[in-house]
């Protein structure tokens, strides 16, 4: 298969393996091609997770990670992707509906935002609230006071 | 690969149905305080009399932040942070964590020290689905399971309690195996409570199995095809209630569950009643891998040799386990400091919970009730 | 004043209820005696519930105000009194007020036509059937209106369900009752009643209770009977009007404090006003068991110790209990209480052994021994039984009991001219 | 039973009615209008109780208070509250209103001075006791031919409004 998807997009991707677990790290141009093929070829068809992970020193800010799972093949894959900040991505709803809630939940923490998604809004946190807590440059005793004082009328919810 | 079977083609929400004698649908709020979601889930309910056009939930209310916590905590000081999560099958939480550290540490938890996880988490399983079984029986209005189901599941508390002094969030392994051998008497009081269970489960199937008002209830309520299944990511006795057959403890084997036997109970419809009867099956599957484990126990250290201060090399590691909920995934990245660089839990009851909308539509409100608390969430685990 | 004596002394030797007798003096005392006494039953009701509940679930239920919780009922009805009365900003005052007292003056007039006795009923009408089930017909207005006028999604969504539920079971319900009312016409002058005390007078004509009667059309006449009262009390498993675990608490969710607990009074007099109905109608109202087959002087004295033997027995449960009381000082009071209680349920006992009172008492007693099974079904029913959904409880509504009801009326019919063919050729 | 105070009952119950009706018919609210209705059948049934009818007055509460209003009121909720509310009065056809009410106001006065050779002047012989049984007699004996083209027409009735609300039988 690796060799296959190699063939394919030549430079583009790069398969590795770290602790017995498959992954790839894709180029953020491939990506809507790459989760198509994994859906519809490669019988990649339950989508386990999407995450994200914040490296601020890098220039591509971002890596976001999909996790698949192959009933068929009782595999599972993991997809890699760096972005920038302020990068979007095409939204998965449309290959794997439950990729809905997880990439709301990837905005909601990141801020990463991705293209065609029915409902991007918050899901975690309220609506309206300002920062994406899981940037590594959000510290942990943060919030957003000025929502938590209009809102829940008290100083600070801590 | 569109998959014929599959109900996803209904999912526009921008056309309901035609609403009778042209009385305006009715919007109701259910929750966040309401006694049947299961905590402090909020279901926004569109109505057209008693029938739910459509329903949009709204979580986060007990949102903790605990990804961010594991960021600024140590691998040790982070793993009773994810009792918390699924707080009524905590024990399951933490094999999951600790299991993935090991996989970034590359170490193995001795023999001694699988068997005793399998069977605490075996156990846990068992009280949670109790725990499931009696809310979702007070929930579709039949209050007496509930007390026995506690009854029983107090038995299982005593062990834990017995074991770690903690009843619910037990924190009862650590990274490496165990910190605490198991105490004189432990085999006896869980092959007590084993030849004490067997004949509950069929009490309390007595009382639900071929009750007439819970099968009208539960027999084609809430009904989701395989393809639905997959396709939203469910896992768990739900994905299994809709008959595939597919439990990561034979798929993808953890801890040492290769070693026992056991069957994977799958249902036929997908619709609430399958899901009771496989949940049932998979107490007494429970029961059979316990008692394989108890009788099997080895002897032997209980820790592996795991440093002090635990700094794992560089990279990362997603590993999943089979809660009584459906996969719960840990995706953990390490930069080789003390603490990890992320941490993401991929937990089941959040990714179930989005299938709510399509296993309600065309139901009616009571059925939203049955629904919910057939998908066994547990709403510290959704916003976690 | 002599005349005013003779007023009141007149009517004890009339074998007439106080109503039909035109003695209002008698009329009011009776209605004081039935009003005193339902309020007692509602509340022995409300602790029998939840201790028998408790039971069937394998915990202790209250146990803490009163020996084993006898006080509770009293204790919960001193915090309803003291609570903050609630009326939610939106709603419509008038009908919020309104809809409380209609259905707590709706559940407790069915009573004037309930007959104890022979002579222990406010009044007989000769409709009296009809008024009962009219009557209780109207405590649904007061439903829906408390629904309606909270101004709140659940309530109104409950008193939709309890409107929709109680009108068409009221049908399933009028079928059978009529059945019943056909076997009371079988004699020789060929006319019926719909007096209450006229029917329970036809069951003795005919020595046999109508659940036996044309077995087993009596019999499928009363379960049909039996199910329509439960989904017309709201109650479990029909309790959809006030699913908890949907909405809330269903169409009182919005009332609290006083006006919640009238809510409460009513659900259990109505609660006991349609057990009354089904054990005047199949059971044979205040007859003691096998009135025509067991009768005589002998079998008349032996029955007629029943009710002094019963408070006598409740009395031994309360001492035994009392001797099993932990022996610890702080539970000194509670054990004299108990034994207390115990005195006071022994003394009624034996006031009840006086020929004279038992005599009048009897009819009473039998009555309220079928009633109060009755309510111990009830009390079952909840603890067994999941809830049904809306639509399958319309469903066997309409699909179910009201084919059968009409069956059962169709045959009764048949069977008694048939019957009426071979008695009078 | 001796009668009591007739003419203070009989005023006080058509009064009622009357402030009933008259409520009926200026409410805004519809679900105030159903309250008022109900009250006013309910005075109705009392009337018809000093008539020595209790048959037909345990009838009206059964059907008309309990069963029809009970429908009406479901009617009117399941319809949106909250626009009927604010829904003005739409119905301001004086004139129909007008015609009707003279047209009744002359059946009655017609009735009144007329009608004395049509209707018995004394009270009607039955006995309370045996009320119901009369009626049935009537019904199902005299009457039976009406009666039963009354039901003919309830069951069309219903009929109709099955096809109406179902779009496909």
């Amino acid at each position: 298969m690796v060799a296959k998807l190699k063939g394919n997009y030549g430079s583009g991707m790069e398969a590795l393996t770290y602790a017995g677990q498959n992954y790839m790290v894709v180029d953020r141009s491939l990506i809507p091609e790459i989760l198509q093929v994994l859906r519809n070829e490669e019988q990649f068809d339950y989508c386990v997770d999407i995450t994200a992970v914040h490296y601020p020193a890098r220039e591509k800010q971002f890596d976001v990670i999909w996790v698949l799972y192959s009933f068929a093949r009782n595999e599972r894959i993991r997809v890699k992707t760096q972005i920038v900040d302020g990068a979007t991505l095409p939204s998965s709803v449309p290959i794997w509906t439950g990729a809905n809630w997880l990439e709301r939940e990837v905005y909601d923490m990141f801020g990463i935002k991705f293209d065609g998604h029915p409902d991007m809004k918050r899901i975690l946190l309220p609506e309206g609230w300002k920062g994406h807590p899981l940037r590594k440059d959000y510290g942990i005793l943060q919030q957003d006071n000025e929502w938590v004082q209009i809102n829940l009328g008290i100083e600070s919810g801590q | 690969m569109t998959d014929p079977n599959s109900s996803l083609s209904h999912l526009d929400l921008e056309t309901p149905e035609k609403p009778f004698l042209d009385a305006n649908e009715l919007v109701i709020n259910m929750g966040p305080q309401h006694p049947a979601t299961h905590g402090v889930l909020r279901v926004i309910l569109r109505l057209d009399g008693e029938k739910v056009l459509g329903l949009e939930c709204v979580i986060g209310y007990l949102h903790r932040g605990v990804e961010k916590i594991g960021e600024h905590r140590t691998y040790t000081m982070f793993n009773p942070y994810v009792d918390r999560m699924d707080y009524v099958a905590a024990v399951s939480n933490g094999l999951g964590y600790c299991e993935t550290v090991e996989k970034l540490l590359n170490v193995e938890a001795p023999p001694r020290a699988q068997h005793v996880r399998v069977i605490l988490t075996e156990l846990n399983r068992i009280a949670s689905h109790q725990l499931w079984l009696g809310t979702h029986a007070l929930d579709i209005g039949a209050i007496t399971p509930l007390f026995y189901t506690f009854r029983d599941r107090e038995e299982i508390l005593k062990i834990y309690e017995k074991y770690c002094g903690a009843r619910l969030t037990t924190h009862a392994f650590r990274i490496g195996g165990l910190q605490y051998e198991t105490y004189t008497g432990f085999e006896k009081e869980v092959k007590n409570f084993l030849t004490f269970f067997r004949p509950k489960i069929d009490e309390y199937e007595e009382l639900l199995t071929t009750n007439r008002i819970w099968v009208e209830r539960t027999k084609n309520v809430g009904i989701i095809s395989a393809a639905d299944c997959i396709a939203f990511g469910v896992t768990g006795p739900v994905l299994r209630a809709s008959g595939v057959k597919w439990d990561l403890r034979k798929a993808q084997p953890y801890a040492n569950y290769k070693n026992f036997e056991f069957d994977i109970p799958i249902g036929e419809n997908g619709d609430t009643y399958d899901r009771y009867l496989v949940r049932m099956a998979e107490m007494r599957q429970s029961v059979r891998i316990i008692e394989q484990a108890v009788n099997a126990l080895p002897e032997g250290p209980i820790m592996a040799k795991v440093p002090k201060v635990m700094k794992p090399p560089a990279g990362e590691v997603y590993h999943s386990i089979e809660a009584p909920k459906g996969e719960l995934g840990y995706f953990i990245v390490s930069d080789g400091s003390t603490q990890p660089y992320r941490v993401r839990v991929r937990p089941p009851s959040f990714v179930n919970l989005q299938a709510l909308d399509v296993m309600c539509r065309g139901q009616l409100v009571a059925d939203v009730i049955a629904v919910i608390g057939t998908l066994d969430i547990v709403l510290g685990e959704v916003d976690r | 004043m002599r005349e005013i004596i003779e007023y009141i002394s007149s009517y004890l030797t009339s074998d007439q209820t106080p109503g039909a007798a035109g003695n209002m003096f008698w009329a009011l005392v009776y209605i004081m005696l039935v009003f005193l006494g339902l309020s007692v039953a509602v509340i022995a009701m409300n602790w029998l519930e939840r201790k028998i509940l408790a039971h069937m679930q394998v915990r202790l239920g209250p146990m803490r105000v009163g020996p084993h919780g006898l006080l509770q009922p009293i204790a919960d009805a001193i915090k309803l009194l003291l609570k903050e009365d609630i009326m939610p900003a939106e709603a419509d005052g008038f009908v919020f007020w309104m809809a409380p007292l209609i259905v707590v003056l709706a559940a407790f007039t069915v009573f004037v036509v309930v007959p104890f006795g022979p002579t222990h009923a406010i009044t007989d009408m000769n409709i009296g059937i009809l008024f009962m089930l009219g009557v209780s017909s109207l405590s649904v207005l007061g439903i829906v209106m408390a629904g309606w006028a909270s101004n709140s999604h659940y309530p109104l969504i409950g008193a939709l369900r309890s409107s929709a539920q109680m009108v068409s079971y009221e049908v399933a319900m009028g079928l059978a009752v009529v059945s019943a009312i056909l076997m009371t016409s079988l004699n020789a002058e060929g006319t019926g009643t719909l007096s209450m005390i006229g029917i329970v007078r036809a069951q003795q004509a005919q020595g046999e209770w109508f659940v036996f009667k044309f077995f087993p059309l009596g019999l499928i006449a009363f379960f049909i009977f039996a199910v329509a009262m439960v989904a017309e009390t709201n109650r479990a498993p029909f309790d959809l009007a006030e699913a908890e675990s949907e909405l809330t608490a269903g169409f009182h969710t919005e009332y609290s404090g006083f006006r919640w607990s009238l809510f409460f009074l009513a659900e259990y007099s109505a609660m006991i006003a349609v057990s009354s109905i089904a054990v005047t109608l199949w059971l044979g109202g205040w007859l003691r068991p096998f009135p025509n087959w067991l009768n005589g002087t002998p079998w008349d004295q032996i029955f007629s110790i029943f009710p002094g033997v019963t408070f006598l027995l409740f009395a031994a449960i309360c001492f035994f209990n009392t001797v099993r009381m932990p022996k610890h000082p702080l539970f000194r009071i509670q054990t004299i209480g108990l034994a207390g209680f115990g005195v006071v349920l022994g003394l009624i006992g034996l006031v009840l052994f006086v020929p004279a009172v038992s005599l009048r008492v009897q009819d009473v007693f039998w009555f309220s021994t079928k009633v109060a099974g009755f309510m111990y079904l009830y009390i079952w029913y909840r603890g067994t039984f999941p809830r049904y959904r809306f639509d399958q409880l319309m469903q066997m509504g309409w699909k179910v009991l009201l084919p059968m009801g009409l069956g059962v009326l169709i045959l009764t019919a048949g069977v008694a001219l048939l019957q009426e063919n071979i008695w009078h050729p | 039973m001796a009668p009591v105070a007739t003419p203070f009952f009989f005023y006080l119950f058509a009064a009622i009615m009357l402030m009933g009706g008259i409520a009926v018919i200026t409410r805004k609210n519809p679900v105030h209008s159903a309250l008022a209705l109900i009250v006013a059948l309910l005075a109705q049934a009392s009337l018809y109780l000093m008539l020595y009818a209790p048959f037909v007055a345990g009838v009206q509460i059964i059907l008309y208070a309990g069963g029809i209003m009970v429908l009406f009121l479901f009617v009117i909720m399941l319809v949106s509250i909250d626009r009927s509310i604010k829904e003005r009065q739409f119905n301001r056809q004086w004139v129909v209103g007008m015609i009707a009410a003279t047209a009744l106001g002359g059946l009655f006065v017609a009735v009144y001075t007329k009608g004395k050779d049509i209707f018995p002047e004394h009270a009607l012989s039955v006995a309370e006791g045996d009320n119901t049984q009369k009626i049935a007699t009537m019904l199902y004996g005299q009457y039976m031919f009406t009666f039963e083209i009354a039901s003919l027409l309830l069951l069309v009735a219903i009929i109709g409004a099955v096809v109406m609300a179902k779009k496909r039988i």
